[in-house]
């Protein structure tokens, strides 16, 4: 696939098609991706690559790029092109700018997922069938590419692209993959028992926001958490409420624009699964008011931007009544 | 040289942590490690490293500077601090070892940070040599022996036993309290080890890491360099490798209303943060590529210019494997290595 | 840890200006008895209450919030309460899945004519909330005193 | 800092009884920033008033806490007490510590307490109130009627009446609406030709209301006061400044095989034609889709004869700019499509016919000249069923409607006892699940159907209706009273069709920012206090389009509408509430969410060009409100992710002191 998308965006910048390409720079290792705007055939002779590493979500960097004159080759993975849509959806990207093409995706892994396997001291990682063969400097290792996807990639709602101007390779089908189970699994347990869950996961919090940074959805040109005027700025989490407040407003204001791309609980330094927070927010709308999936589509209303006369009490929640 | 039976480790922590807080690496609910408080029970984590470093214990993330309590129209100002407790970090690696010392230039130097001289002068550090070392090392490129740690005392660890070396009175102090456990000699193991970890150590990929000419020296072509737009073209701003870096120092002042009176804090600062370093008059560094040439200008240039030399980075490899899109101290130090040599 | 029985609750009250504020001085002028625990804070509608509200009434001591609005279909704006409706339920379900005892936090629409209703819903919330003892969970330990 | 100054009520003893007034004038005089702090008898009264304003000119406040009773009752007192100073009125907060305090509590240290704490937090807020001015936005004294039935005439004629000009946006070649097809009208049994007619011809010769006929509203843009509307007036490829519509080309035209509309294709027009005899404006339309000379060239013939020399084929769309103050939306109903009802046969034999076909074919100036003929065969006939609720209170998804249609029950009683009156030989079936019929005389009016006429009611419904190859129409149904299945050998079956509101609604609504029901009515202000205005200001809803309605009711409605109109065209300038949304542009990320809950459609977006804090200049879309049109629910406020909607009086910081203050103690 690399080959045909390096060939694909060289062609359309000599064609003069596009002026740029947004994609994926490799790096050091074999798994240290970096996202990348490509201006020339040389550069990206020199470092474009598409494997089971580019993990990156490209949509949010076309806020930017896509205002920047010129026209923006993305290579946009199924998931990314949800969060293309959703931006869309909310005026950040200008559509004109961008061409999309699709890409497939058999989920992405990454260094610190390998790692958590107990794979040390990489090397170099090759792929052989559906294994990666990791060279490391303790020797050898082999394991199942599905052995190593993170979660967000075992429960993928989609292997489908949403948009697109071109497509790459084979197009793949909506998945249903049990994406709700472990926030069934948590609803399912005492609230004592989800309050010491969530508070072990969140007081690892170190506020470095980079679930905010990173999400397509948290594009505000200022977040209120940062802006001093709001009255509920915070730098640090001071104390354990600021850990909740924040990641409960951020969450909110995400609510009905997630369109669970699973970036937030990647970027986590600390491995707190945030996703979980805003998949219980998926679930809850698409219980009480319908499925609904953000990104599907650029014209919809959301759920929280719309409402039906016969919608469920907040007493839903307080009588505790398991939502079916 | 002392040596302790492993299966005595648990022995040795509980000898030291009973009468004083203890911290060891520990693993958290995601399988990482972090500097944990230990309890009976807490086993220590086999990790290389802890995700944050070991530099909250002296420069935590938040810590209370002073509190004002208001009464109608009157404010009474209250110093938050207690007497500080003597405590003890055990396991801390050379390269966090090695931070401690870049810390130091900065806050005991005049004027002294109290907060951090108090915490400095009542903790004792207790490192632990390292066998395994990632790919993402690159401590040697500092100087740093990953198999002889600093620190007060010093730890080895094979399958049989640790050993233990005091290198202050602070170490002496720790052996002293473990005396009942230890008995002589290791000086061989331990140079085996080491001889094996360095020979490991050498294979790392990036062993070589060549940092010629970041000096004061190149401070201009440095700076001026037109890397820095693509280096920093994907960075989000996010504070994660400063938040994970044992040598980030900067924070920040805040105060927090609490209702009756303001609380005053410091928190990390990340130079990654568009408000960094904000002043009444406006932020010095507009854009991104502003703040991120300043956090490795910070480390390579300017630090050591001022600082006879030493970087401020110890080579931990925490932002290689923490940064979400993967830029680092070590693609910045390679690409802009080019203006300078 | 507060004895239950002289436990007094903390408790905000944000009631849309049009029904559920006029509901309260209809309590008020019935002479219908609720705890002084009670707070009221007047808003234009129960739509103006943001997430974010609730939660500082939190942090800064509270031990219980309510938001009173107009009956659905009742909105002085026609459709500021549905809006409240759908970000209430989304956020209590979201704090009762972090853990935090969802009896603390309750809407209720009350009418300008019913002010009994609204003495009588902060008479059981106040005891809901007194049952339940001090808030822990949610709670700032720099705002305390 | 503000210089604050704190005022506590005893209010006789209805406070003092139960709160310890001077110990909170007390307390809260050590609050930071009150610089004055007195407790007085009655500060309503003339001598309280007086007491507020020489301490805020001697005191030099800047705002003013007021602890008394209940905002909704002084708040306006104080503020014109306070204004009087020249202190901004938005500079008072109330405190209310009587309803909310002294009345409820029987504790006086509680109460107390608590009426401190009430006093704290409107302290907490006034530190952050600033000064607010309200807007003024002049009026364009004229009304746009969109709708020309009777609905749309008669809010015309009203707002005309009062001496303001208004248009009348009709998208067929005529005004008048369903009305006019209709033959008579309950309870009365009036022609409607007879009483509508006056009115078209009001309409035409009223000076200040102007017909734009054969037209359609293209786009509205602005707020209340000040819309600009775009109407489209299609080619009717006739000159109506000199057609007389003296009908010579409609006789000429060749084309004869064109489905009449008026007569809902019961009879033939030709592709020039005047829609009926009482038309206004009485001119002649060319139908473009079937007139040979504008699709192939060929012909001409209607330019031959027309003396006048009206006819122009070269005549296109024309595009008119007109400013309006207020805009009445009239545009109706109409009966839904009966083709899923094929239970009914409706498709299968012309002898099953929808009401308003009937009223057609009674009508004297219908298809049959007024003679009740079956349209098979032109025979009269016999035995008529008729069947109520088609389409109406239907709980089947996607095939009818949920709600009652509300008029079917009384014209079905009035086609049945007409049948029966003019044709006493029929044999006359009603079907109904209920029969609905309260209203003036209505009651009264179905008794003498069934009672006096003789009509049978059957409560129950046709199942099937087949037609027979003899002609007959075989109706098979249940009598629920009786509890037996009924068969009938019928010559014409009536169904009184559901109505909706016309398809131009949805759209329309879009363009004017008003919201609509899940059925597209348009929804109204408030269903009991405000039934005639749309939550967007300056739009007012007339007739069926708000719901369905008889004429009775839409001649009320249409009446009211136009009072509120009248209103609203009376004034020069309107004042704005000055406590409105108002969004920080630089914050705002113009992501739509807040224009999509603002009821009022007081929310649009612009393309500005920004110093961005890297340097560079972008163009960004940001937020900004109409403050003419905001109302200040706030919605937009939470809606808002990033904190840039904002709501003057109400601010996120104000709301978060309050709590702050509520919750410290």
């Amino acid at each position: 696939m690399q080959e045909v998308m390096l060939e694909k965006a060289k062609e359309l910048l000599q064609s003069g098609a596009v002026d740029r390409v947004l994609g994926w720079k490799a790096g050091e290792f074999a798994y240290d991706i970096t996202p990348c705007v490509f201006a020339s055939a040389q550069e990206l002779e020199a470092g474009f690559v598409y494997n089971d590493f580019c993990g990156n979500n490209l949509s949010k960097y076309l806020i930017k790029e896509s205002r920047k004159g010129g026209k923006v080759l993305a290579f946009l993975k199924p998931c990314d092109t949800y969060s293309f849509n959703q931006l869309i959806k909310e005026h950040r990207i200008v559509r004109e700018n961008v061409l999309v093409v699709g890409v497939p995706c058999q989920g992405m892994t990454d260094g610190e997922t390998l790692k958590a396997k107990g794979v040390k001291g990489i090397l170099g990682i090759k792929t052989e069938g559906e294994d990666f063969v990791i060279n490391t400097l303790y020797g050898d290792r082999t394991m199942a590419k599905k052995d190593a996807l993170p979660e967000r990639c075992l429960s993928c709602k989609s292997k489908k692209h949403v948009v697109y101007d071109e497509l790459l390779g084979q197009e793949g089908d909506k998945l249903d993959s049990g994406r709700f189970d472990l926030v069934n699994k948590l609803e399912a347990m005492d609230p004592e028992e989800r309050f010491a869950f969530w508070r072990g996961e969140l007081s690892r919090c170190i506020r470095c926001n980079a679930c905010r940074n990173v999400c397509p959805a948290c594009s505000c040109e200022k977040c209120v958490f940062d802006n001093d005027a709001s009255g509920v700025a915070q730098k640090a989490a001071a104390d354990s409420f600021e850990e909740n407040m924040f990641h409960i407003i951020r969450a909110f204001h995400v609510a009905g624009r997630c369109t669970d791309c699973g970036e937030c609980s990647r970027v986590c330094p600390q491995n707190i699964p945030l996703h979980l927070l805003n998949r219980k927010f998926i679930k809850d709308i698409n219980t009480l008011y319908g499925d609904y999936q953000a990104g599907e589509d650029t014209v919809s209303r959301a759920p929280l931007t719309n409402f039906t006369e016969g919608d469920a009490e907040p007493s839903i929640v307080t009588k505790g009544g398991k939502k079916a | 040289m002392r040596k302790i039976a492993k299966e005595k480790l648990g022995a040795l922590l509980a000898a030291v942590g009973r009468d004083k807080p203890l911290y060891i690496p520990a693993l958290d609910a995601s399988g990482q490690a972090r500097f944990t408080r230990w309890h009976e029970g807490l086993e220590m984590a086999r990790a290389l490293n802890t995700v944050r470093s070991a530099k909250d214990f002296f420069f935590p993330q938040t810590e209370n500077l002073v509190d004002f309590k208001v009464k109608g129209k009157q404010i009474e100002i209250i110093d938050p601090r207690s007497e500080q407790e003597d405590f003890v970090l055990f396991g801390v690696r050379a390269c966090d070892a090695r931070s401690f010392e870049i810390l130091d230039k900065v806050f005991l130097a005049d004027p002294v940070d109290t907060y951090y001289q108090s915490r400095r002068e009542h903790g004792t550090v207790v490192t632990l040599a390292c066998t395994q070392p990632e790919e993402t090392c690159f401590c040697s490129a500092f100087g740093i022996d990953a198999a002889a740690p600093e620190g007060d005392a010093q730890v080895w660890m094979d399958e049989e036993y640790l050993y233990l070396s005091a290198r202050t009175q602070k170490g002496d102090k720790f052996l002293e309290s473990v005396r009942a456990l230890a008995e002589d000699g290791g000086e061989d193991a331990v140079q085996r080890q080491q001889e094996e970890t360095r020979r490991v150590m050498a294979k790392t990929p990036l062993a070589g890491l060549n940092l010629e000419g970041f000096d004061g020296e190149h401070l201009n072509p440095l700076f001026d360099s037109e890397k820095w737009a693509e280096l920093s073209q994907a960075c989000l701003g996010c504070g994660t490798c400063t938040f994970v870096c044992p040598t980030c120092q900067c924070y920040d002042i805040r105060d927090f209303d609490t209702g009756d009176g303001v609380r005053r804090f410091r928190c990390w600062d990340s130079c990654m943060y568009s408000d960094f370093t904000k002043m009444a008059h406006g932020n010095p560094r507009l854009t991104q590529v502003e703040r991120f040439r300043q956090r490795f200008m910070h480390k390579l240039v300017y630090f050591p210019a001022n600082n006879d030399g030493q970087y401020g980075c110890v080579g931990c490899g925490r932002c290689l494997s923490k940064c979400p899109i993967s830029m680092n101290i070590v693609k910045v130090a390679k690409e802009l290595s080019k203006e300078v040599r | 840890m507060q004895d239950v029985k002289t436990f007094r609750p903390k408790i905000v009250a944000f009631c849309c200006n049009w029904c559920s504020y006029a509901g309260a001085d209809l309590a008020g002028t019935n002479r219908l008895n609720y705890p002084a625990d009670v707070k009221i804070i007047r808003v234009p509608c129960s739509c103006r209450v943001n997430p974010m509200f609730i939660l500082r009434a939190f942090q800064r001591g509270a031990d219980g919030v309510i938001l009173c609005g107009c009956h659905p279909g009742d909105c002085h704006y026609s459709t500021g309460n549905y809006y409240a409706r759908r970000r209430m339920t989304l956020l209590f379900s979201m704090l009762d899945y972090l853990g935090i005892e969802k009896e603390r936090t309750r809407v209720e629409w009350v009418s300008a004519a019913e002010g009994a209703k609204f003495a009588a819903t902060m008479n059981e919330f106040v005891e809901t909330v007194r049952q339940l003892g001090p808030n822990k969970r949610l709670e700032d330990l720099r705002c305390k005193k | 800092m503000q210089r604050i100054g704190v005022f506590v009520c005893w209010c006789g003893s209805n406070i003092a009884a139960t709160v310890d007034v001077s110990a909170v004038s007390e307390a809260l005089s050590h609050e930071p920033g009150v610089v004055f702090s007195t407790n007085y008898q009655y500060m309503c009264s003339e001598a309280g008033q007086n007491l507020i304003k020489d301490a805020v000119r001697e005191h030099k406040l800047t705002g003013v806490v007021i602890c008394s009773c209940s905002p909704r009752m002084h708040e306006m007192t104080f503020r014109k007490a306070v204004a009087s100073t020249g202190l901004n009125p938005y500079m008072v907060e109330i405190a209310n510590i009587r309803e909310q305090c002294s009345w409820i509590h029987k504790d006086k240290a509680a109460a107390t307490e608590k009426a401190i704490i009430l006093g704290r937090a409107a302290i907490a807020k006034v530190h952050l109130n600033a000064p607010l001015t309200a807007g003024q936005s002049p009026v364009t004294k004229r009304a746009l009627v969109i709708g020309g039935g009777i609905a749309g005439i008669q809010t015309a004629l009203d707002i005309a009446d009062a001496g303001f000009e208004v248009d009348i946006v009709e998208k067929q070649p005529t005004i008048g609406g369903k009305m006019t097809q209709i033959d008579k009208t309950f309870p009365t049994l009036d022609c409607a030709a007879c009483i509508l007619t006056p009115k078209m011809v009001d309409c035409a010769q009223n000076e200040k209301i102007n017909i734009f006929a054969y037209s359609e509203v293209e786009e509205v843009k602005g707020f209340v006061g000040n819309f600009h509307v775009k109407i489209n007036k299609k080619a009717r490829y006739v000159d109506t400044t000199k057609c007389t519509g003296c009908g010579e080309c409609t006789e000429k035209c060749p084309m004869k095989k064109i489905p009449n509309e008026f007569n809902l294709g019961l009879d033939n027009r030709r592709a020039i034609y005047i829609p009926f005899a009482q038309a206004v404006p009485k001119v002649a339309t060319i139908d473009p889709d079937h007139c040979n000379m504008l699709k192939n060239g060929k012909c001409g013939l209607c330019a031959k004869v027309c003396s006048a020399g009206a006819i122009d084929y070269k005549q296109k769309d024309e595009t008119i700019e007109r400013e309006y103050g207020a805009i009445v939306v009239a545009t109706g109903y109409n009966p839904i499509k009966l083709d899923q009802y094929d239970e009914f046969a409706y498709s299968q034999s012309p002898d099953v016919v929808s009401s308003l076909e009937f009223e057609r074919l009674t009508n004297a100036a219908g298809p049959t000249g007024g003679t009740l003929l079956r349209p098979s065969d032109g025979k009269h006939p016999h035995t008529l069923v008729f069947v109520q609720c088609v389409g109406s209170r239907c709980s089947q998804e996607g095939k009818g409607k949920s709600y009652c249609s509300k008029i079917c029950c009384m014209y079905t009683a009035k086609h049945a006892m007409l049948t029966r009156e003019k044709y006493p030989d029929t044999e006359v079936y009603v079907f109904y699940i209920d029969v609905r019929s309260p209203g003036k005389n209505y009651d009264e009016f179905y008794r003498r159907a069934v009672e006096d006429y003789g009509v049978h009611y059957v409560k129950g419904m046709v199942g099937k209706v087949t037609p027979r190859s003899d002609g007959k129409l075989m109706v098979q149904a249940s009598d629920l009273l009786a509890g037996e299945q009924m068969h009938i050998e019928a010559d014409m079956v009536v169904l009184a069709a559901a109505i909706e509101p016309d398809k131009s609604a949805r759209p329309l609504a879009t363009m004017l920012t008003a919201s609509m029901d899940t059925n597209d009515f348009f929804t109204e202000a408030h269903a009991k206090l405000r039934p005639v205005e749309s939550p967007t200001a300056g739009i007012f809803l007339s007739g069926a389009c708000q719901g369905p309605k008889d004429i009775p009711d839409t001649v009320a409605q249409a009446g009211a509408a136009a009072s509120k109109v009248i209103g609203l065209l009376c004034k020069d300038q309107l004042t704005c509430n000055p406590c409105v949304a108002h969004a920080d542009q630089l914050m705002c990320n113009g992501c739509s969410s807040c224009e999509k809950v603002c009821p009022y459609g007081a929310i649009t977006y612009e393309d500005k060009e920004f110093r961005m804090p890297d340097r560079t200049t972008a163009i960004r879309r940001v937020a900004s409100v109409n403050e003419a049109v905001c109302q200040g629910c706030g919605a937009c406020t939470v809606a808002c992710p990033s904190g840039a909607m904002d709501l003057k009086g109400f601010s996120n910081s104000q709301i978060m002191a309050e709590v702050d203050a509520i919750c410290k103690m």
